[in-house]
């Protein structure tokens, strides 16, 4: 069993960790701590960015950040496979701003981008912050819980005339 | 080649030569595309009736689009099909270009791909098979004999209304419209 | 009458100048209608045998002579005729600019000068006249200022060391047999010993190779004619550096003959083995120079070089075909090389750049301009039915089956290399996308592409009819020893291998119009605009869609490690040298025309001196 | 004295923008790179995906549990196994579901099955990126011959959906094991040949040794897995680094190469290819008797307690995640795809592209083993 | 002889126009073989003019048609001095230096057309397209230089008849050695695998027929038949003998040895052609540096070799 979860409490006693299963560790932090404890997960080995995701809990009025970290090599000191680590941040849904974490993870860049035309967080320092996917400018972002998807369908793509029948 | 084809090629060789001669754009506009490869190699070999693909529109007459038609190819789509040379056909693969298929309800994915672009037919299924894309192929045969396939004359006939549907997706697209008189010094 | 051409083609000059005091079209029109009876006066010395007239008689004991031959008659013409083209090229071109008289009386000067040198009987008069058309020219070259001034100078230096050696050869010359008259001396040499031939023929091939940029003496030529104006680069290129040519056509096989010049060593360590081999060289490695060149004037001045080696390769090879090639082409040459120049110059003036990276689609624009410039790459690569095709086809012939394939290989690659660059430059100028800065660009005046057209007819109509030339070329090779060509007007006859361009024209006509009634009777093609063309189906970005910067990159990647570096430290070496050179002539002397005129006399002084107190020759 | 220091004048640029995709001969896949290119290398490269945006992740949460297996396995078309497999780890995850000891060797022997069609798929569009359809067309062949057992065992050619929450959608038809281990005689009975013309083929060497190289660090740094990792000799494999399924039960290693380049990591799939065939082998031999699936809840009225999950796995191509969130309904709450041509179509490519020739575009591409459908999704 | 002239006038650019387009539908149908395929009917290239013939394809401008049509008749031209069999109506003016200049003017001429298309990969493919025969040209010219100086002659037509007496070019000393070179670039030549640079679909979208599509498409291919059917016709002549047999056998006289003539020499044709197929379906496509470099290794080498060897003898 690994024991990178005391390690981060060890080192940012404000940020509590907790473990899920043997797979996983959640950490909860804010957007304060992003990028100096990315670098420091990355320095103590977890140096694979799987993913950074992002979740609309619109009840909450949060947007919760997921970044996925785990380790390229394997931890020699602790037997078995070594966690994956699941770290949330959560975002104000009104004005969703975060440093870009591309100075510790190149790869972070499309992710990044991605997340910012899908829910519109906004990434400072982000190099080129311009649409990946869409064509189109949608008024909400569409992988937001308030974006409906069939109305717009109904709305935007069923009222186009056919040419003939 | 029997007597009767032979006939058939003395009287309209046109019709002949477009149905055997079937140049396809190469565009994988949706993952009907994973059918395509197994067609025109060792197992099905689409070149037995003269259907392969070639580099740029410009030297093709056949359009498959095959699948889901997004927002964002959907302009590549238009701008392909208006750089084909006539007579030129179009078929779409799989259930989504009818009537959006699986993904009716996406909001990056239109669904009736004929307010577009004209179609000449569509092989069902998701995804056709090769038989069934062969099927397609020779039903494209039967409209170009029977003069059906004729999708290019309706773009150019019903030019505006298929531009001010394609406009009411992207704004003002960024090609002046065919059929136009042109600055030809340019 | 020889009197007469020279009198009016420098009174003219003179004229011109005082006219252009008083009216730029007055001096304008003056000038053309001067070289225009020039060109006819010439036309009318066309020799049934060699005429000689002796202008002053009596200097150094000598009579200082104009005499015409075939060959000189051959160069005069030529001359002339590139003088009035390039005079009508020259109104627009040089309009407005604040020295365009200055420009006239120097380019008409050189134009008189050339004359000169054709037409001279003794080496005096034809020292005198080359010198006269060498300062011109450098005053010319620099008349631009800034680089220009760079290139003059380096042409300068090179000029002067030439210069040094024509003189020195002259003397050496002077004190053996007491004459400098060109028919004498030629009995004389005939006497004289191997080793002071090859001394004599080395120094005059210092001179003459200068002139001709022979590689490794070709280090003046790109600069100069790249920044030289237009009209100057046309006559550089077409007439002038071809003065060499005439002069070694004149040392070797007037004046000493072709029996002592071809009898010079043996085998392949034979004199003209290896000047043929020098001009081998000189084919190729220009040619693949220019590959890598972006400046369009400088491609064709590298392309000057190559295609002079043509003419070298012939003359030196000293066949009977090789020969008359190599003077039909330096006709040739002088045709489509003014003609590349004097369109390269047309485009700048219109697009104000010459960068072949920063051009583009201007067929769209010029369509006169672009068939003249098609016409005279085609020309310049030899396809068959342009003239370059059958000088070079004599050229090949002889090298095949009279001796040395290696040779001919190189001719033959060196063609490629032409081919390659040729194409660059057509399809940088006027292929490709129009930038949006170019589309307001409006076709050029009369004066500007009447002597492009002329020029261009002229390279189909010496392609088609070879005869016409080559019926002249034959009277010059016959005076020169050889024995006549089996001309017709449509080719060679079949003693020396048939060619006939009947058969290619009628053939070619026939299927282009077999073919034209074949690709018309097809479907009709709707004209489609540039911008829709295949992206891979995007829009086409506004002036981000045009293939120019390293044209031949792969290539070049290839052929560096074998090209560049050792190229390049050669050249480097010879610049290194020709700075060193000038730096010291400029320290020596602050840079007035008048001092290196001093320079050459005190050369002249120490030779003299060494002659009288030594004699070693 | 300056001024006669100048020589030629320097090579002046000018901008070119080259499209290579969508509609382009060389693309597999909708996808687009648009080249900078000065002559025929590549000033810098940007990749243009999106073509394929469905809004999988929206559609996903308009569906309930069952309706979204056949949204999932078309998120990518080549290899439509491994996204079976991975939602249906994370629903089981999510719901507590047990898959029996044979369901998870079935599960092993069909992805390992649709592994090497993948691969196969991809050494056809490889081959064809080098304008060599011969090997292509043989490849393409192949491929048939598995998908052949596909359709035997689903009904299905391409898409499947066998795997299944609680195991596979059914058991073996009788005789398939039979069938498979014919196919896969076949297949590699034509390895010999495969090497002689393609992977011992001097033309291929000198096309890609040195093209495209990602080194080991490099290809950390941007968050490279599968081969990418695996050809700079970084020994990196989900199947033995998390292991799932039964890849702990049977004797397999993972292939490395040192170089990072096309080269490598064209052989790198081919040694996996093989591997995969021998494991496939392995995995009939010990194959248990048993039930091959559990039985799922109704799943009209199917309800999974809230919690969220990330599972991950080694498809064809690399580590392909899924962070799956429930928030105790019918539908999922969130879903989010970690593919792995995410980071090798977006990030690793436009490294690699920069400084190689246009002609390359293609072999690099496909080399990284990029898949459209899965960058958009 | 006015007849065989006025015969070779019509015919021969028949036969090379059919045998071109029926070498192209083979070698479509054979390398279909090679991956396990059916492969398109025989006459599938036939099929493929008409209807491009009747496509109605744009055009870029005056400059886009006549470059085509100046190609094709380049390459029409050509076959007039290019004996096919018997048939030589104008093998008499100029011999092989001016088969090397024609053999110029059909990529000269694509490349003017293609030029005004004003699209970046026709001049890349163009750029390509010339890059390559500097490659190859240097061999071809050291294996032409060698036949010529063998023979001390500049016409093909001598060359033809020399190997009728005296045997086949490829099979005799010195000669074989530029054959052998020959045979190492003629895939460069014919501009298939491994040389496809020039068009290269993959890579450059078809090159230098990007633009191209209907009539302009069908011109390029039958020309781009012919240059195939040229390149091995070379060959032929040059080293196969033409239409002679080997040995001591001979071919009647008259108006049926003519045709035999010819059939023979079409068949050597398909013969050497084929060679070349099987080449070009089991290799994969070169880089251009990489073509270059090739050919400028060892067939080069081998080429200077024969030439030396033939210079020296």
């Amino acid at each position: 069993m690994s024991k990178v979860g005391e390690e981060i409490t060890a080192h940012f006693p404000e940020i509590n960790t907790h473990r899920i299963d043997e797979k996983r560790v959640e950490v909860n932090t804010d957007k304060g701590y992003l990028l100096s404890l990315l670098n420091f997960l990355k320095d103590g080995g977890y140096d694979h960015l799987g993913l950074i995701s992002c979740v609309d809990r619109m009840e909450d009025g949060v947007l919760q950040l997921v970044y996925v970290l785990s380790r390229y090599a394997q931890d020699e000191s602790v037997p078995g496979p070594d966690p994956t680590l699941v770290v949330k941040i959560p975002l104000s849904r009104e004005e969703p701003t975060i440093v870009s974490s591309m100075g510790v993870f190149i790869n972070a860049e499309p992710y990044e981008r991605e997340l910012y035309e899908m829910f519109g967080i906004d990434f400072t320092g982000h190099p080129r912050l311009d649409p990946l996917f869409l064509e189109r400018d949608y008024d909400i972002p569409p992988l937001r819980k308030d974006f409906d998807t069939r109305r717009y369908v109904t709305e935007e793509f069923e009222t186009i005339p056919p040419v003939e029948d | 080649m029997d007597r009767r084809q032979l006939v058939k090629w003395l009287k309209e060789p046109l019709k002949m030569s477009n149905k055997y001669s079937l140049h396809v754009v190469y565009f994988c506009t949706g993952c009907g595309i994973i059918e395509i490869p197994p067609s025109i190699t060792a197992r099905w070999d689409a070149e037995r009736f003269g259907v392969k693909p070639v580099a740029t529109p410009r030297q093709a007459n056949l359009f498959l689009i095959t699948g889901y038609v997004s927002l964002k190819t959907l302009k590549p789509i238009i701008r392909t099909y208006e750089q084909m040379p006539e007579p030129k056909y179009t078929v779409a693969l799989g259930s989504c270009p009818i009537d959006g298929g699986m993904y009716w309800d996406s909001y990056n994915t239109i669904n009736h791909l004929d307010k577009y672009i004209p179609i000449d037919g569509y092989i069902a299924g998701c995804m056709p098979r090769p038989e069934a894309i062969f099927t397609g192929i020779t039903h494209l045969w039967t409209l170009i004999d029977e003069g059906k396939a004729d999708g290019y004359e309706r773009y150019r006939e019903r030019y505006q209304e298929y531009r001010s549907n394609q406009e009411r997706l992207y704004g003002q697209l960024e090609w002046p419209p065919l059929y136009t008189g042109r600055d030809d010094d340019v | 009458m020889l009197e007469a051409v020279l009198i009016v083609a420098f009174g003219g000059a003179l004229l011109t100048y005082l006219v252009g005091r008083w009216s730029a079209k007055g001096r304008d029109y003056f000038a053309l209608a001067l070289w225009v009876v020039i060109l006819g006066m010439t036309s009318y010395l066309h020799p049934g045998k060699p005429r000689v007239s002796t202008f002053y008689p009596g200097f150094l004991g000598n009579d200082l002579q104009l005499r015409v031959t075939s060959l000189s008659w051959l160069f005069a013409i030529i001359v002339a005729s590139i003088s009035v083209l390039v005079i009508i090229y020259s109104f627009r071109y040089i309009k407005g600019h604040e020295k365009s008289n200055l420009y006239y009386l120097l380019l008409l000067l050189v134009n008189g000068g050339m004359l000169g040198v054709t037409l001279s009987g003794d080496f005096l008069s034809f020292y005198v006249f080359w010198e006269i058309a060498s300062w011109s020219t450098f005053l010319l070259i620099s008349f631009n200022q800034g680089r220009a001034l760079a290139a003059g100078l380096r042409y300068v230096v090179m000029s002067v060391i030439g210069s040094g050696a024509m003189l020195f050869g002259m003397l050496s010359l002077y004190s053996s047999f007491g004459t400098l008259d060109l028919a004498d001396l030629s009995e004389h040499l005939a006497g004289a010993g191997g080793e002071y031939v090859l001394f004599i023929f080395l120094l005059f091939l210092v001179s003459f190779g200068i002139k001709n940029a022979i590689i490794p003496f070709h280090t003046w030529l790109p600069p100069a004619h790249s920044e030289a104006p237009a009209p100057f680069s046309a006559v550089l290129s077409g007439v002038l550096i071809k003065m060499g040519t005439y002069g070694m056509l004149l040392i070797f096989y007037l004046v000493a003959g072709a029996k002592i010049f071809l009898g010079l060593g043996t085998g392949i360590w034979s004199f003209h083995s290896i000047l043929s081999g020098l001009a081998a060289v000189t084919i190729v490695l220009p040619s693949f120079v220019a590959i890598l060149q972006n400046d369009a004037k400088r491609m064709l001045a590298w392309s000057t070089v190559g295609q002079a080696g043509y003419i070298v390769l012939g003359i030196s090879f000293g066949t009977r075909l090789a020969v008359a090639g190599g003077i039909f082409h330096f006709l040739n040459h002088a045709l489509f090389k003014s003609l590349l120049f004097m369109s390269i110059g047309a485009v700048e003036r219109k697009t104000s750049t010459r960068d072949l990276n920063d051009l583009g689609g201007l067929v769209k624009r010029t369509p006169v301009l672009f068939i003249a410039t098609l016409v005279g790459v085609a020309g310049l690569i030899g396809v068959p039915l342009t003239n370059g095709f059958f000088s070079k086809w004599m050229i090949y012939k002889t090298l095949i089956l009279d001796g040395n394939p290696l040779l001919a290989f190189a001719a033959l690659i060196g063609t490629w290399g032409t081919i390659l660059y040729s194409y660059k430059l057509i399809h940088n100028v006027f292929f490709g996308q129009l930038p949006e800065k170019y589309r307001k660009v409006t076709r050029s005046s009369f004066s500007t592409y009447a002597p492009m057209v002329i020029l261009a007819v002229a390279i189909i109509f010496f392609g088609i009819f070879p005869g016409f030339v080559l019926g002249e070329v034959s009277h010059v090779t016959t005076t020169l020893g050889f024995p006549p060509l089996d001309v017709e007007l449509w080719g060679l006859s079949s003693d020396t291998g048939m060619v006939n361009t009947l058969n290619l024209l009628a053939a070619f006509v026939i299927v282009a119009a077999v073919v034209w009634f074949v690709f018309k009777s097809g479907a009709e093609s709707p004209k489609v605009a540039q911008d829709d063309s295949y992206t891979a189906g995007a829009p086409v970005p506004e002036g981000k869609f045009t293939y120019t910067a390293d044209f031949y990159g792969p290539l070049e990647r290839v052929i560096s490690p074998y090209l560049k570096d050792r190229i390049d430290i050669f050249y480097g070496g010879l610049i290194d040298f020709t700075e060193f050179l000038s730096d010291t002539v400029r320290r020596m002397y602050t840079g007035y025309v008048g001092t290196y005129v001093a320079y050459i006399l005190a050369l002249l002084a120490v030779v003299l001196l060494v002659q009288l107190g030594w004699s070693p020759w | 004295m300056e001024i006669l220091r100048q020589r030629d004048t320097g090579p002046t640029t000018r901008e070119l923008e080259l499209y290579f995709g969508p509609q382009h001969l060389g693309m597999v896949g909708n996808f687009s790179i648009t080249l900078n290119v000065k002559g025929d290398r590549i000033v810098s490269a940007e990749a243009n995906p999106g073509y394929l945006h469905r809004g999988f992740e929206k559609l996903m949460e308009e569906r309930n549990w069952i309706q979204n297996f056949p949204l999932v396995c078309r998120v990518n078309v080549i290899e439509p196994g491994s996204m079976e497999m991975v939602y249906s780890m994370a629903v089981e995850d999510l719901a507590g579901i047990e898959v029996p000891e044979r369901g998870e060797y079935i599960r092993c022997i069909y992805l390992e099955l649709s592994r090497v069609a993948s691969h196969l798929f991809g050494l056809w569009a490889y081959s064809k990126m080098l304008g060599f359809e011969t090997v292509g067309g043989w490849a393409m062949y192949h491929r048939d011959l598995i998908l052949d057992l596909f359709e035997e065992l689903t009904g299905g050619r391409v898409y499947n959906i066998y795997i299944w929450p609680g195991g596979v959608r059914r058991d073996l038809p009788e005789g398939f094991i039979g069938r498979v281990k014919r196919t896969l005689h076949e297949i590699g009975g034509k390895v010999p040949d495969y090497n002689k013309t393609f992977f011992e083929n001097r033309v291929f060497h000198e096309r890609a040794r040195g093209i495209g190289v990602v080194g080991k660090d490099e290809a950390k740094e941007m968050g490279g897995t599968g081969q990418v990792l695996r050809a700079a000799g970084q020994e990196y494999d989900i199947r033995k680094v998390d292991p799932y399924g039964v890849y702990d039960e049977v004797d397999w290693e993972v292939h490395t190469r040192e170089e990072g380049d096309a080269y490598s990591r064209i052989m790198v799939i081919r040694d996996e290819m093989i591997e995969s065939v021998h494991m496939v082998f392995k995995l009939l031999k010990d194959i248990p008797d048993g039930p091959a699936y559990n039985k799922v809840p109704n799943p009209f009225k199917w309800r999974i307690p809230e919690g969220e999950t990330y599972v991950r796995l080694e498809s064809s191509r690399g580590e392909l995640g899924l962070y799956l969130l429930s928030d105790g309904g019918q539908r999922p709450y969130r879903a989010h795809f970690r593919t792995p041509s995410y980071p090798h179509g977006l990030t690793v490519l436009e490294k690699a592209l920069d400084g190689e020739s246009i002609s390359d575009t293609g072999n690099i591409m496909i080399s990284l083993y990029v898949t459209a459908p899965e960058i958009d999704r | 002889m006015v007849a065989m002239k006025v015969a070779g006038l019509v015919f021969s650019p028949i036969i090379a126009v059919l045998t071109g387009l029926l070498l192209t539908g083979a070698s479509r149908k054979m390398v279909a073989r090679v991956e396990w395929r059916y492969g398109p009917p025989l006459l599938q290239p036939f099929i493929d003019m008409v209807k491009l013939f009747f496509q109605r394809a744009p055009s870029h401008g005056e400059v886009f048609d006549y470059g085509l049509v100046i190609s094709l008749s380049g390459s029409i031209v050509l076959l007039l001095f290019l004996p096919i069999g018997h048939l030589c109506p104008l093998g008499g003016g100029g011999g092989l230096l001016v088969i090397i200049y024609l053999m110029l003017i059909p990529p000269l001429g694509i490349a003017t057309s293609g030029g005004e298309g004003a699209n970046p990969y026709i001049s890349i493919g163009v750029s390509r397209k010339l890059m390559l025969g500097l490659g190859y040209e240097v061999t071809l010219i050291l294996v032409l230089l060698s036949v010529m100086s063998e023979y001390n002659t500049i016409s093909i037509l001598k060359v033809v008849q020399a190997q009728s007496e005296s045997g086949w070019s490829l099979f005799s000393w010195p000669l074989v050695i530029p054959g052998i070179a020959y045979l190492l670039i003629m895939p460069a030549i014919l501009g298939v695998k491994p040389f496809d640079v020039a068009s290269a679909p993959q890579e450059i979208s078809s090159g230098s027929h990007a633009e191209y599509g209907g009539k302009y498409l069908a011109f390029v291919t039958v020309g781009g038949g012919l240059s195939e059917f040229i390149g091995v016709a070379l060959f032929v002549n040059l080293f196969l003998g033409g239409p002679s047999l080997p040995g001591a056998f001979t071919l009647p006289a008259g108006a049926l040895g003519v045709f035999l003539g010819v059939i023979l020499f079409l068949v050597k044709v398909a013969f050497v052609f084929s060679l070349n197929v099987m080449v070009s379906a089991l290799f994969p496509r070169l880089r251009v540096e990489g073509a270059v470099k090739y050919l400028w290794g060892w067939p080069a080498l081998i080429g200077l070799i024969g030439t030396i060897v033939v210079w020296a003898l």
